[in-house]
């Protein structure tokens, strides 16, 4: 151990668990997100399993429920919505901003720990038994229905919103407040704007899910008239109140892989990003429209056809945003100096995946068309194509784009390529034919189906077991890189950015002195805008 | 194994073709562009590879003309996915005057089903083709939704509440019925066969069964039985409300305003007579919440609608432009 | 980024007192409107005076007057997101009825 | 080279960090303005740490109005579906309790608001410490008259659950509207517990004399979320209490 740095400035477990280092946060988080993911990927991996044949043959009815349900909130609460944010964001907002921490170090380690005590929750609720509620805990059946164990599972997911709830905060206070002289709001990277968008989310749409919750539990232990229409109540407005928070919550999920994308596509690139404010605007238009959309997932459940109008057309509204980036990315590859190393083909990836996902997302935002296809396998092809083809292509290209830094190390790359490549083969198998299935008719949440629909489910659990190596073939190359790799020196890429700026790994305080910035991100080459953008 | 692998759902009923219209303009659309943008990338990715290490892109900062362009076709493309999508939505929410009324009752795990002459099913529904079918659904338990994948269709089915579809069947088949909406463990296990039939083949398989009391029989005796007939009198002097010629009319409420009385509503002045009270009566009227099952509430709701205008159905909503079927082939009437 | 200065308005007393003293006669016309019918009204006047009790606080108590801009931003955006949850559930429950011929 | 990492371009722009003072530790450096104690190491001066401390509190009341905001829907909505039950059961809570409620948390966020000006105008411990027990005291009144409140309300079976008794014309209604009562207020009373966990707190550290014009920002933001409280009773009062008081008035 030559340099201090923040790995090696103190050692043993109390110098991790008590830290208030952003950095050592991160990696804490890393950790117990992998656990998450493969956990929720062990329950699609049954899903998937069980599909493979018409009959419900490897599990029962009952626990096949229960495992799309711990899926969808394993990997939903505990995975994506904290995946980049709480990892790569915690961990490179304050370096790109040239700040020594977060405003609220303490807060940030706090919310680490509601993480894991929600995740705890959620896990005793898995072991003893499970819920069989679908992660969307529609009531009546949540709150008078189920026999399952909804109250614990459901304050596993309150718990965790505290965590992202201040995981937003404490993002926001430090973009406004923790920037370094010169860094204007136009300097700042496009991955910072994308954060800044989805703490805004996190903020305004959290607290949301977090009363809902509640009041499905009063409801359910206190057996208070809220939603359930025996005791008076309105089921539709527990759909209402879910979507006001979930709907935007697919953004926290998509934006922060957006940022990353930003800013791969233009450090592979090597050019700074096409139309640089058109970027981060429509990040917070995305953020901020996003919220006007949420009733899409009720077209028929009895809600109103004119709220209905209202809904769809904000929708495509929405939708446009997104376009641009796709556009704006596209472009500023062209004329660039592209290498295709491992983050490089994630982008790609993702720039597929995301447009094949966000466009079909257009299919259900049409009333007439969301008649047939709402609650089918086309939905389920739909939000995977943007959730696992998108934001943890987003992760992942993050994760490999950024691993230098983190740990100092160098990974394989020809095995991060053929990673890459595996994932992108996987994924399409096991989605794409859903789309199919789905326009046939198969409904979701379906133990058992008719024998017609059998070739696309086969073809589905294939896609998912090559997508599974591909998932778990990094954590070996990752792994082996901590001991084995060669040192990263402080900007292996080439890329510009603060963060690559100062050493692999960063020392604790990441600046000796707070740097003053002169211009904006990635300019690689002289021109007369620089500094301006 | 794979005998039977269909790539695409069949077209079985009058609305189904809007439907796979809108579609296949989207499919269209989402080729185009994932074509278009995977195109390019990879084009561009083999174009301007680097070639050597110290290789670094064009300084190009964008371009406002370029963006507002690749702005405004995609909003022109949705708007026109929007207008179109609505127009389908709006056609498929109203049902046509005149449309044949089967009442479907959701429950954990199985679909009642009660036609109006008495003829009852469970997971089963035989329909004539050529004639707009309205279903009146409610359920006694949790969310279900009523989904024939071949037809198009899909509607929720909201406990404490009735939900409406329709449509036409116009082709003879059997199609799969299912639950979309999860319910709960056998949610897989609640599906069932919607059977389409020629006209004359209905009525031979609705005459064929042995029919149950027609609900508004049903209705009737369940009035006198559970003694709604003491306060609701054929003339004004009972405590309630005289129920004659009520459906479809405008009710004054106690407190101001005035309600439509459709299913909806004497289903509420049944299980929630206090909830609005008519004008100039005491809210005497006892809950029936508990007493009545959802399936009794549907024929006392039938009984009350019957003492309305014999036989015409309810809500003359314009009749749909889109059900030619519906005018061309004799409409039989109900008995 | 706003200079970094500790943001030291101190409102004199009698302007606390004076607000206080605002508070209760709003909360005093409140009670008293609620015994007088005057229909649909009775509801629209309690909550405007609500609302202006709720403003004073937020910009003389809670020291908004004298805040920065993203203060008034922050705080503005929280009422105004409560208004767009509460108008777009709305406009799905008050239009419920509008057409004809279905139960929804 | 051969794991395929290119090396840093040698054309291309200067990093973006201009060194002032090369080999210059932070610390150093800021002799010029010396270290207040309560400045943590990651911010650059007091200021700084003022203003993102009440920025934090500001956006984190934001996702107190949005927790709220979920159960004022519900009674929206609800409202407008069962106005005649809502007045029926509203009438049976005392509005004189809770105009007498109102009335306390007002003063209580008048003594809050004196508790902060003290401690900016760097009063005496005494008069700080004497504004903050104040508070303290009409907050625990508050919760005081909220325990007979609630107390009534159990020996009547007003509360919701399987054991609901109402002699009224809506009992359906009026079920939910006790629901909701008991959230918003139990949520609501719940706050104020917190709030009053915190201000022992801040009254300690201000008997310490850790509280003056240089350093006031823990008062400062127990006191923004002690008026937010304040706001949400605001709107709860007459919600709860008096609407429709004319309908079958008494
Ligand atoms: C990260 C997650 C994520 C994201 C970003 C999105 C983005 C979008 N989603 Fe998706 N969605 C989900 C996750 C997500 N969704 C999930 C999880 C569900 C199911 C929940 C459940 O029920 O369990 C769901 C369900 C869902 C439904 C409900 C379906 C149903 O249940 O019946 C609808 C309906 O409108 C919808 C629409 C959209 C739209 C219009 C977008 C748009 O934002 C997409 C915008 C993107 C693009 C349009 C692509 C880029 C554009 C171009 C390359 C250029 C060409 C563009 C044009 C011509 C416009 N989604
Ligand atoms: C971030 C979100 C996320 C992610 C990453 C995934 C990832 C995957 N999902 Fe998931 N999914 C959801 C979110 C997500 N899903 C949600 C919200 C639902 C709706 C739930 C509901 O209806 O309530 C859903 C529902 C859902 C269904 C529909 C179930 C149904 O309706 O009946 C299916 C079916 O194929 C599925 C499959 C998969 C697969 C194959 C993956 C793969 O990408 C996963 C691949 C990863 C691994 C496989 C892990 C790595 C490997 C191992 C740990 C080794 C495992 C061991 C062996 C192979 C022996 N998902
Ligand atoms: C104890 C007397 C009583 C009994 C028994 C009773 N009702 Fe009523 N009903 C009333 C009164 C009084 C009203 C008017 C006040 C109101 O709307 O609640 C009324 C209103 C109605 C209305 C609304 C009528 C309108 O003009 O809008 C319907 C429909 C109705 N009752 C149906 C029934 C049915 C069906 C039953 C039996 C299952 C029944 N009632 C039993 C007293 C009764
Ligand atoms: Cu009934 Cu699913
Ligand atoms: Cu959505």
């Amino acid at each position: 151990m030559d340099t201090l740095n923040y790995i090696n400035n103190g050692h043993g477990l109390a110098s991790w668990l008590l830290t208030k280092d952003h950095k050592r946060i991160a990696l804490l988080y890393l950790v117990s997100i992998t656990f998450f993911f493969f956990l929720g990927g062990l329950f699609a991996f049954m899903i998937r399993l069980e599909l493979l044949t018409p009959a419900g043959d490897v599990l029962t009815a009952e626990n096949y429920n229960k495992m799309f349900t711990m899926h969808g909130v394993v990997m939903v609460f505990f995975f994506l919505i904290p995946s980049i944010p709480a990892v790569l964001g915690n961990f490179l907002i304050p370096i790109m901003i040239g700040a020594k921490d977060l405003a609220f170090p303490r807060l940030n380690l706090i919310s680490w720990y509601i993480y894991v005590l929600g995740g705890i929750f959620t896990l005793v609720a898995a072991l003893s038994g499970g819920v069989d509620t679908g992660w969307t805990f529609y009531t009546p059946y949540s709150t008078a229905a189920a026999n399952s164990h909804v109250i614990t599972a459901a304050l596993g997911v309150f718990i965790t919103g505290f965590s992202s709830i201040l995981t937003g905060l404490n993002f926001i206070v430090t973009i406004h407040r923790m920037r370094a002289p010169g860094l204007t709001w136009f300097r700042l990277p496009l991955f910072v704007w994308a954060h800044y968008a989805t703490s805004l989310v996190m903020i305004l749409g959290t607290p949301v899910i977090a009363i809902t919750v509640l009041l499905v539990a009063a409801e359910r232990v206190l057996h208070m008239g809220i939603f359930d229409p025996a005791l008076g109540g309105d089921p539709v407005l527990f759909q209402h109140l879910f979507w006001f928070y979930s709907h935007p919550a697919v953004y926290i999920m998509i934006l922060p892989a957006m940022g990353v994308i930003s800013e791969i596509v233009q450090a592979f690139a090597r050019k700074n990003v096409f139309g640089y404010s058109f970027i981060a605007f429509s990040s917070l238009a995305i953020a901020i429209i996003g919220f006007l959309v949420w009733g899409h997932h009720i077209f028929v459940a009895g809600q109103s056809v004119y709220a209905g109008m209202l809904f769809s057309i904000i929708s495509y509204i929405v939708a446009v945003p997104s376009a641009i980036k796709v556009f704006n990315w596209t472009a500023t590859i062209y004329r660039g100096s592209i290498s295709l190393d491992s983050p490089m083909l994630y982008a790609f990836g993702f720039l597929g995946l995301f447009t094949i996902g966000g466009l079909t997302g257009l299919f259900l935002a049409a009333m007439g068309l969301d008649i047939h296809m709402h609650d089918t396998y086309f939905v389920v092809a739909h939000f995977h194509y943007i959730m696992v083809g998108g934001a943890i292509m987003g992760y992942l290209g993050g994760l490999h784009y950024w691993w230098p830094k983190i740990t100092g190390k160098l990974y394989s790359e020809p095995a991060a390529k053929l990673a890459a490549g595996l994932v992108f083969i996987g994924f399409n198998l096991t989605f794409f034919p859903q789309f199919l299935v789905g326009y046939l008719g198969m409904p979701r949440r379906y133990h058992m189906y008719p024998p017609e629909f059998q070739v696309f489910n086969v073809m589905s659990t294939l896609g998912a077991t090559i997508l599974s190596v591909g998932y778990l073939l990094p954590m070996f190359y990752f792994v082996h890189s901590i001991f084995r790799g060669k040192p990263s020196p402080a900007d292996p890429w080439g890329a510009k950015g603060l963060e690559w700026e100062v050493p692999s790994p960063p020392p604790t305080e990441n600046f000796a002195v707070t740097p003053i910035v002169t211009h904006g991100t990635h300019q690689y080459a002289p021109s007369k805008e620089v500094g301006v953008v | 194994m794979f005998t039977n692998f269909p790539f695409f759902p069949q077209q079985a009923s009058a609305q189904a073709g809007q439907v796979d219209a809108i579609y296949f303009f989207m499919v269209a659309v989402t080729a185009f562009f994932s074509i278009l943008i995977a195109g390019l990338v990879v084009y561009f990715a083999f174009k301007y590879r680097r070639r050597h290490r110290d290789e670094i892109g064009h300084a190009i900062h964008g371009s406002l003309a370029l963006e507002l362009l690749w702005t405004v076709i995609p909003f022109f493309i949705t708007m026109v996915m929007f207008v179109w999508g609505a127009k389908v939505f709006f056609d498929m929410y109203r049902p046509p005057a005149g449309a044949m009324e089967i009442h479907v009752v959701g429950k954990q795990w199985m679909w009642k089903v009660q036609h109006m002459d008495g003829r009852r099913e469970i997971n089963e529904l035989h329909v004539p083709v050529g004639r707009p079918v309205k279903l009146i659904m409610g359920s006694e338990d949790v969310l279900h939704s009523y989904y024939i994948p071949d037809f198009r269709v899909k509607a929720d089915v909201i406990p404490g509440r009735y939900n409406v579809l329709w449509f036409t069947a116009t082709r003879p088949g059997n199609y799969h019925l299912f639950c979309a909406e999860y319910c709960g463990t056998k949610h897989s296990g609640m599906i069932g066969t919607v059977t389409a039939m020629e006209p004359a083949d209905f009525q031979a398989w609705l005459s064929g069964g042995r029919a149950d009391e027609s609900p508004v029989a049903a209705g009737e005796k369940l009035f006198a039985d559970l003694t709604c007939n003491t306060c609701h009198l054929t003339d004004t002097q009972g405590r309630g409300p005289m129920l004659t010629n009520l459906f479809g009319k405008q009710v004054e409420l106690q407190g101001g305003g005035t309600v439509t009385v459709d299913e909806a509503y004497i289903r509420e002045s049944i299980v929630l007579p206090q909830a609005k009270v008519v004008a100039g009566f005491q809210p005497l009227m006892p809950t029936f919440q508990g007493l009545v099952t959802e399936e009794q509430l549907l024929q006392l709701i039938a009984y009350v609608r019957s003492l309305s205008q014999q036989g015409e159905a309810p809500g003359a909503a314009p009749q749909s432009p889109t059900m030619p079927q519906s005018s061309s082939r004799p409409v039989v009437e109900k008995k | 980024m706003s200079g970094h200065h500790v943001s030291h308005h101190v409102a004199p007393k009698s302007l606390y007192y004076l607000i206080f003293a605002l508070l209760m006669i709003g909360t005093a016309v409140t009670v008293i409107v609620a015994y007088f019918d005057l229909g649909a009204f009775n509801n629209v006047v309690m909550l405007t005076i609500a609302c202006t009790k709720a403003l004073l606080v937020v910009l003389y108590f809670m020291h908004v007057r004298w805040g920065t801009r993203l203060t008034w931003v922050v705080a503005a955006s929280g009422f105004v997101w409560l208004l767009i949850m509460f108008g777009f559930t709305l406009s799905d429950y008050l239009t419920r009825g509008w057409v004809g011929g279905t139960l929804r | 080279m051969s794991d395929g990492y290119p090396q840093a371009p040698s054309v291309g722009l200067p990093g973006r960090v201009s060194i002032q003072a090369p080999g210059n530790p932070h610390d150093e450096q800021s002799s010029a303005h010396p270290h207040h104690p309560k400045l943590q190491h990651h911010f650059d001066d007091m200021g700084q740490q003022a203003e993102a401390s009440t920025l934090g509190m500001w956006v984190f009341l934001v996702t107190e109005i949005m927790f709220f905001g979920g159960l004022f829907l519900a009674y929206l909505v609800y409202r407008t579906q069962n106005p005649m039950a809502f007045q029926e059961a509203s009438a049976h809570l005392s509005w004189k309790l809770g105009a007498f409620n109102t009335a306390v948390l007002i003063f209580s966020s008048l003594t809050m608001a004196l508790a902060v000006r003290s401690a900016q105008t760097s009063e005496s411990r005494g008069t700080q410490v004497f504004w903050l027990v104040t508070t303290m005291i009409l907050g625990a009144t508050f919760l005081g008259v909220k325990v007979i409140e609630y107390s009534e309300k159990f020996a009547h079976n007003n509360v919701p659950g399987p054991n609901f008794v109402w002699d009224g014309q809506y009992p359906a209604g009026a079920e939910i509207f006790y629901s909701l009562y008991f959230c918003m207020t139990g949520l609501h009373a719940l706050h104020m517990v917190i709030g009053l966990g915190i201000m022992t707190v801040i009254a300690i550290m201000a008997w310490r004399r850790q509280f003056n014009t240089e350093y006031f920002t823990p008062v400062e933001i127990t006191g923004l979320y002690w008026h937010f409280v304040d706001i949400v009773w605001i709107f709860l009062f007459p919600l709860l209490y008096l609407i429709g008081r004319h309908y079958g008035g008494h």
